[in-house]
């Protein structure tokens, strides 16, 4: 029976998103980017590292179907194994971010008074560091690299989960099932654990969704900026910065991985909009 | 109102001083030290400790902390590592670039975001509004730094109408304010959509109609000024998304504000202008949050109310005795 | 007294979903004369709220639609009016009440400066006279002057409910449409407001529609009855009509579902079931399955309206006869 | 015989930004098994409230609680697990007192799980019995709470309330939330379930027919105090608080021939924060004077029929 509630639950959800086709297309080429990056070596048709200097800058060949860098690498491989980057940078953190997050919203928000209290001052302080500040601040005093890129951009998205999950919280404390599971004899951790996150999760799942978008995003600027993955390991912000050597007479080299974080992005943001819609209880009612 | 200002003023303190203790506490827990990053690998291990003690480094925590304090009180922000200037000085240089940087692309993406955002509720469910929202949509997932090289590209290098960096002149200053204001724009406009939506769904939209008010004053009255509330709360936010924005934005264009020299002091892991340059950047949003809160407060009457009922009272009586006097007349 | 004020003639109002189609109000006949309060009862999801909205005509646009019927006010055809025009009537000579006073007005406005809107817009004065008449109008329900320039959330319940009343009334409307304006009080509250509401119609000689659950308020208040289910009017009739001579089942159903103060029975006599659904409705009649005189007739086609005395109709085969 | 259920004055207070609000004060009664309390007020006179206090839901400030003789008023740990299993709530809103996220099965399994020593089978079967005593449908053990309507929903808080075979359920305005031929149907079921297995209820409710029809004694409440206590026919028969009278006439009876003259009340009841020491409806009251700046008492009128009015007996003569 426990497994029917939660394909019940997924299915009621599917449901409603199956109806919205804009999203049914972003998951499906979110699904697609999550697959080139776990089997980019297959996909790729040469190693991101091959220099080959007689094709530096080269134009879009048979061999090489969107051309070459300046250093003569093959730019469609690097964006192939870029992916890998970006999604890590994106569901990584996010996943970091959501959980702390989660733990410290459910906590404050169930337990109020001083406890409530004193999260909240403490995120104030953290949020009223500008969230990419923050995160570039990190990266540079970890140092550069894809993990530290990772760290840095989940530590900084955490107080916009916890906050989320906070105020969602506070409504579902108020409502009557809650009374009724103390009424039998059910434990703070059993009310939070079975009563309150799965009620309260619904906006964050949206908030998550657009969060690994917000995070591709960043993190790529992380990379554009030198503060995210290093060389040779190819990502899309760090290409597009190698790029800019050659803007004036290769702009395409800049504008694929560009299009790539964008779409990736879009994906993301489109996603979070149909959940937002499928999981709106006033469109279900 | 005034009590509720110097109340929101006086809890800035401890989220400053917060915010210097988180500061020097990352500061001081990452691995590699300040001092021998100045001097270099060559550089003995003497001189290193040398330095050290000059610079207060071999002091405990607690102890540093105070002297950051004591030393910001007199608006000491200390000395940078890499210029040897004073960092409140070259701080005070560059601050009206990057506040005009941010103000400019606020107002930009306010201005074109909120109309934007109205219209799109307005028509919501047709093409217009569909179009509307998946431009925004593309705008608010685009790489911001990416954006401003190809507004670089094609304005600068392939039309040649504006410079490509430098802010000489008000041109200068026409392509970076649209790079930060796109995305931030579309957010406004998404935002605004949203709320407006939310507002004509309520049951008091449905009063005003029933009193045969014009779609248009149900619209433009009732429904937006609700709906601002919320959107104003963005807005703040905004002001911080744009001051972080502004580092990469100073860098690609070339702008001497503060987002460009904290970068630079990030890669150089000059300590003092990092530590000094996240808190007054903090400071800074979180004066702007400040004044979005007094907005807000101003906006809204059920929170106007909890600090001006006596006022509001008095303004009412006021009222009726002038009513009297026109029905005894 | 006899004249019609207004008369509604085969009204029907579907909700289009994604999902499916409501069929919320079906072929509803109604009319009211001037000067009458006439009370419209059913249970939650019944239509009477959709009857109302549909007569000021405003209902959520993307999903309802009005698919038939005329609303004559005053000889004129409220479907066929402009947007424009029905302006002029909405707050004017139509105005209408909400169920919840707390979400009925704007929070950001004042309570005066709402009142004094609709008087500015239905009336050609100055802005100083239309504050003068909101304030003479919060006056006349019982609020103090002096509050004009508070915003709702410096109100309680029923004051805000004054407000609202207030605002309804503030142009002299010839048709008072109040949606359960009673029920989210407390019933001393309640009997405050229902009885400045009966007192304001006698002065003004506005002809009321009182949507409610409660037969109670309508024993109190009203002077005819139209009795809803499932979109439907099944009976309807004076007071005296439904309260001593009731011949729809649903009717006498509800009767039967009422705690009576004044006789203790073991137990009460509810009407087994539920409402049918409102996307799925049955092709004979609506009560059918709930009836405990269906017959297999019943279920074959819909219900004939029976005259079973001048005035009186029922909705029911049984009622052929002319029953009561 | 030692009544079921004993509240000797009874407290609690909050505190609120504005001052101390006095939600249930000095309340006393006693409940004999089998029978029921009807508690009756408008919003914001700490019937709730009482209810939450006597299940320990939210704790008492003073006072003492009496189940079946024993002090229940401050229990411990393992002595409150085992209170509740003789102690339940039934709650209003039948939207809002079901966790979304269960199926109608879970939620009524849900106590036994809590309580433990039962095998899953047992649990299972006990479910099903227990929706058959409410009257749910087999069928509609894996619908989600949303898929129900509100009459099923109530009835599956009923069954939840039953699973743990209580002796004294708190009934919070169970039947508000529904629709005239519904909430008769509920009202039904909780009276032959009283019958069925001898239990106590307190109802607490603002509807007075409802409360009158399902109540063998009626507490009358404003702003935290009781101002009258009576068994229900003598209550209607016999009203002598202002207050209830006021209460009383205002009911809509749905009779056109017997026209009441309903007592209008100035004003709308207050909150009861920082409450001054005398009469808390002297505001309202036409009968108010001099005297009613005192505390008033609970006076016994006639054999079980109390009242907290120091003018009674000339409102009574006049």
């Amino acid at each position: 029976m426990q497994k029917r509630r939660k394909q019940s639950r997924l299915h009621e959800v599917w449901h409603q998103l199956k109806k919205n086709k804009v999203a049914v297309v972003a998951l499906f080429i979110l699904v697609l980017l999550i697959l080139v990056a776990i089997f980019a070596p297959f996909l790729a048709p040469h190693p991101y590292e091959k220099q080959n200097s007689k094709l530096a800058n080269a134009g879009p060949s048979r061999e090489h179907p969107l051309g070459n860098d300046r250093l003569g690498r093959d730019i469609l491989s690097r964006l192939i194994y870029g992916t890998r980057q970006s999604m890590q940078m994106g569901i990584v953190s996010v996943a970091i971010a959501a959980v702390i997050g989660i733990l410290i919203g459910s906590v404050a928000g169930y337990y109020g008074g001083w406890v409530d209290n004193l999260s909240m001052r403490l995120l104030d302080i953290y949020q009223a560091i500008p969230m990419f500040l923050l995160s570039v601040s990190l990266a540079a005093i970890l140092g550069p690299s894809l993990r530290n890129a990772i760290i840095a951009l989940g530590i900084g998205t955490v107080p916009g989960y916890a906050r989320i999950m906070r105020a969602s919280v506070l409504t579902v404390r108020e409502k009557e099932y809650i009374e009724a599971a103390k009424a039998i004899n059910a434990s703070d951790f059993r009310i939070i654990w079975k009563y309150i996150i799965p009620n309260a999760i619904g906006p964050l799942i949206v908030q998550i969704t657009m969060g690994v978008g917000a995070c591709i995003l960043a993190g790529s600027a992380l990379s554009f900026i030198g503060l995210g993955v290093q060389p040779p390991i190819p990502e899309w912000g760090a290409m597009i910065s190698d790029a800019r050597r050659v803007m004036r007479e290769h702009p395409t080299h800049a504008l694929y991985p560009g299009l790539c974080v964008m779409i990736s992005v879009l994906a993301c943001n489109l996603l979070g909009d149909g959940l937002r819609d499928a999981l709106d209880p006033r469109l279900k009612n | 109102m005034v009590r509720f200002v110097i109340k929101r003023l006086l809890m800035l303190i401890p989220v400053l001083l917060g915010i210097s203790l988180v500061v020097l506490i990352l500061i001081d827990v990452t691995p590699g030290d300040p001092a021998r990053m100045m001097l270099g690998a060559q550089a003995t291990q003497e001189q290193v400790n040398a330095l050290r003690e000059e610079l207060g480094l071999n002091d405990p925590l607690p102890v540093r902390y105070g002297r950051f304090i004591w030393q910001l009180l007199h608006g000491d922000l200390g000395t940078s590592l890499m210029t040897k200037r004073p960092v409140a000085t070259e701080m005070w240089e560059r601050f009206p670039y990057t506040l005009t940087l941010v103000v400019l692309g606020t107002t930009l993406s306010v201005l074109i975001g909120i109309p934007i955002g109205i219209y799109a509720a307005v028509h919501q469910r047709t093409w217009k509004d569909n179009t509307a929202i998946f431009l925004a949509l593309i705008s608010v997932s685009m790489p911001s730094f990416w954006f401003a090289l190809l507004l670089i590209r094609f304005f600068g290098v392939y039309l040649g109408w504006l410079p490509v960096s430098g802010v000489d002149d008000w041109k200068g200053w026409v392509l970076p304010s649209v790079a930060m204001a796109l995305g931030l724009t579309a957010l406004i406009a998404r935002q605004m959509r949203s709320d407006m939506l939310e507002v004509l769904r309520q049951d008091f939209i449905t009063t005003a109609r029933a009193k045969g008010l014009s779609e248009r004053r149900v619209v433009y009255r009732h429904a937006l000024k609700n709906a601002m509330i919320p959107v104003i709360m963005v807005i703040g936010g905004i002001f911080g998304v744009m001051l972080g924005g502004s580092l990469i934005t100073e860098v690609i264009y070339s702008i001497p504000g503060l987002g460009q020299y904290i970068m630079t002091a990030l890669y150089n892991r000059d300590y003092p202008v990092i530590q000094s340059g996240i808190l007054v950047v903090s400071g800074m949003f979180a004066v702007i949050i400040l004044i979005v809160d007094v907005i807000f407060a101003l906006v809204d009457p059920r929170i106007r109310s909890q600090y001006t009922r006596k006022e509001k009272r008095k303004a009412g009586r006021q009222l009726a005795k002038e009513t009297k006097t026109v029905e005894t007349t | 007294m006899d004249e019609k004020l207004l008369e509604i003639r085969n009204l029907a109002v579907e909700y289009h979903t994604d999902e499916a189609v409501v069929y919320a109000v079906n072929n509803v006949n109604l009319t009211v004369k001037k000067g009458e309060t006439i009370g419209l009862v059913g249970e939650t999801g019944a239509g009477k709220t959709t009857i109302a909205r549909s007569i000021l005509r405003i209902l959520p646009p993307p999903t309802a639609r009005i698919v038939s019927g005329e609303i004559f006010f005053n000889g004129t055809d409220l479907l066929k009016l402009s947007e424009k025009e029905m302006q002029k009537i909405r707050g004017n000579k139509i105005a209408m009440i909400f169920q919840d006073p707390m979400t009925a007005l704007n929070p950001i406005e004042t309570v005066g400066f709402q009142i004094a809107e609709a008087i500015q817009r239905h009336n050609k004065i100055t802005r100083f006279e239309a504050v003068k008449r909101a304030s003479e109008m919060l006056e006349m329900v019982g609020i103090p002057m002096e509050r004009y320039s508070e915003y709702p959330h410096q109100f309680s319940g029923g004051m805000k409910q004054r407000v609202v009343i207030a605002m309804a009334l503030s142009c002299n409307p010839e048709l008072l449409l109040a949606d359960e304006p009673t029920t989210a009080l407390d019933v001393t509250i309640q009997a405050q407001v229902l009885d400045m509401m009966e007192s304001l119609k006698r002065q003004l000689g506005t002809s009321v529609v009182l949507i409610t659950h409660d037969l109670g308020v309508v024993a109190d208040t009203c002077d005819s009855v139209a009795v809803v289910y499932a979109g439907e009017i099944v009976e309807r009739g004076t007071v005296e009509h439904i309260f001593d001579f009731a011949a729809h089942p649903y009717t006498l159903g509800l009767f039967g579902s009422l705690p009576q103060l004044d006789s203790k029975e073991p137990r009460l006599k509810p009407i087994k079931g539920m409402m049918p659904d409102p996307t799925n409705l049955p092709p004979g009649c609506r009560f059918y399955e709930r009836c405990p005189e269906a017959t297999a007739e019943c279920a074959e086609g819909p219900p004939p309206d029976v005259e079973v005395a001048p005035g009186h109709t029922v909705k029911c085969i049984k009622a052929r006869g002319g029953a009561a | 015989m030692t009544p079921l259920l004993e509240v000797r004055n009874l407290r609690k207070y909050f505190k609120t930004r504005y001052g101390t609000l006095h939600a249930v004060d000095d309340v006393s009664f006693t409940l004999e098994k089998g029978k029921t309390l009807g508690v009756v007020g408008e919003s914001g006179c700490g019937k709730t409230t009482l209810g939450r206090t006597v299940l320990h839901l939210t704790e008492p400030t003073d006072g003492q609680i009496f189940f079946e003789g024993r002090d229940i008023t401050y229990p411990r740990k393992k002595e409150l697990r085992k209170l509740r299993e003789e102690m339940q709530i039934i709650f209003q809103d039948p939207y809002s007192s079901l966790n979304p996220r269960m199926t109608v099965s879970e939620a009524i399994m849900e106590p036994l799980i809590l309580r433990g020593g039962m095998s899953r089978d047992e649990m299972l079967e006990e479910t099903r019995s227990l929706m058959d005593t409410v009257g749910l449908a087999a069928r509609f053990e894996n619908s989600y709470p949303h898929e129900l309507d509100g009459g099923r929903r109530q009835r599956i808080g009923i069954a939840r309330a039953l699973a743990l075979k209580p002796k004294f359920i708190v009934c919070d305005e169970p039947v508000s939330a529904l629709d005239v031929s519904i909430q008769a149907q509920i009202i039904n079921l909780m009276l032959d379930l009283q019958e069925e297995f001898g239990l106590t209820y307190m109802f607490v409710t603002h509807d007075l027919s409802v409360v009158k029809y399902i109540s063998d004694e009626i507490m009358v409440m404003y702003l935290g105090q009781v101002v009258e206590k009576a068994p229900s026919d003598e209550l209607f028969a016999n009203t002598l608080h202002p207050y209830s009278k006021a209460l009383l006439s205002a009911i809509p009876i749905p009779n056109i021939h017997k026209k009441r003259k309903r007592i209008l009340l100035r004003g709308e009841l207050t909150s009861p924060i920082n409450p001054k020491p005398g009469c808390r409806f002297m505001a309202r009251c036409d009968y108010a004077m001099e005297k009613c700046n005192e505390p008033q008492v609970l006076e016994e009128s006639s054999p079980g029929h109390f009242v907290a009015c120091c003018r009674y007996k000339e409102i009574m003569n006049s």
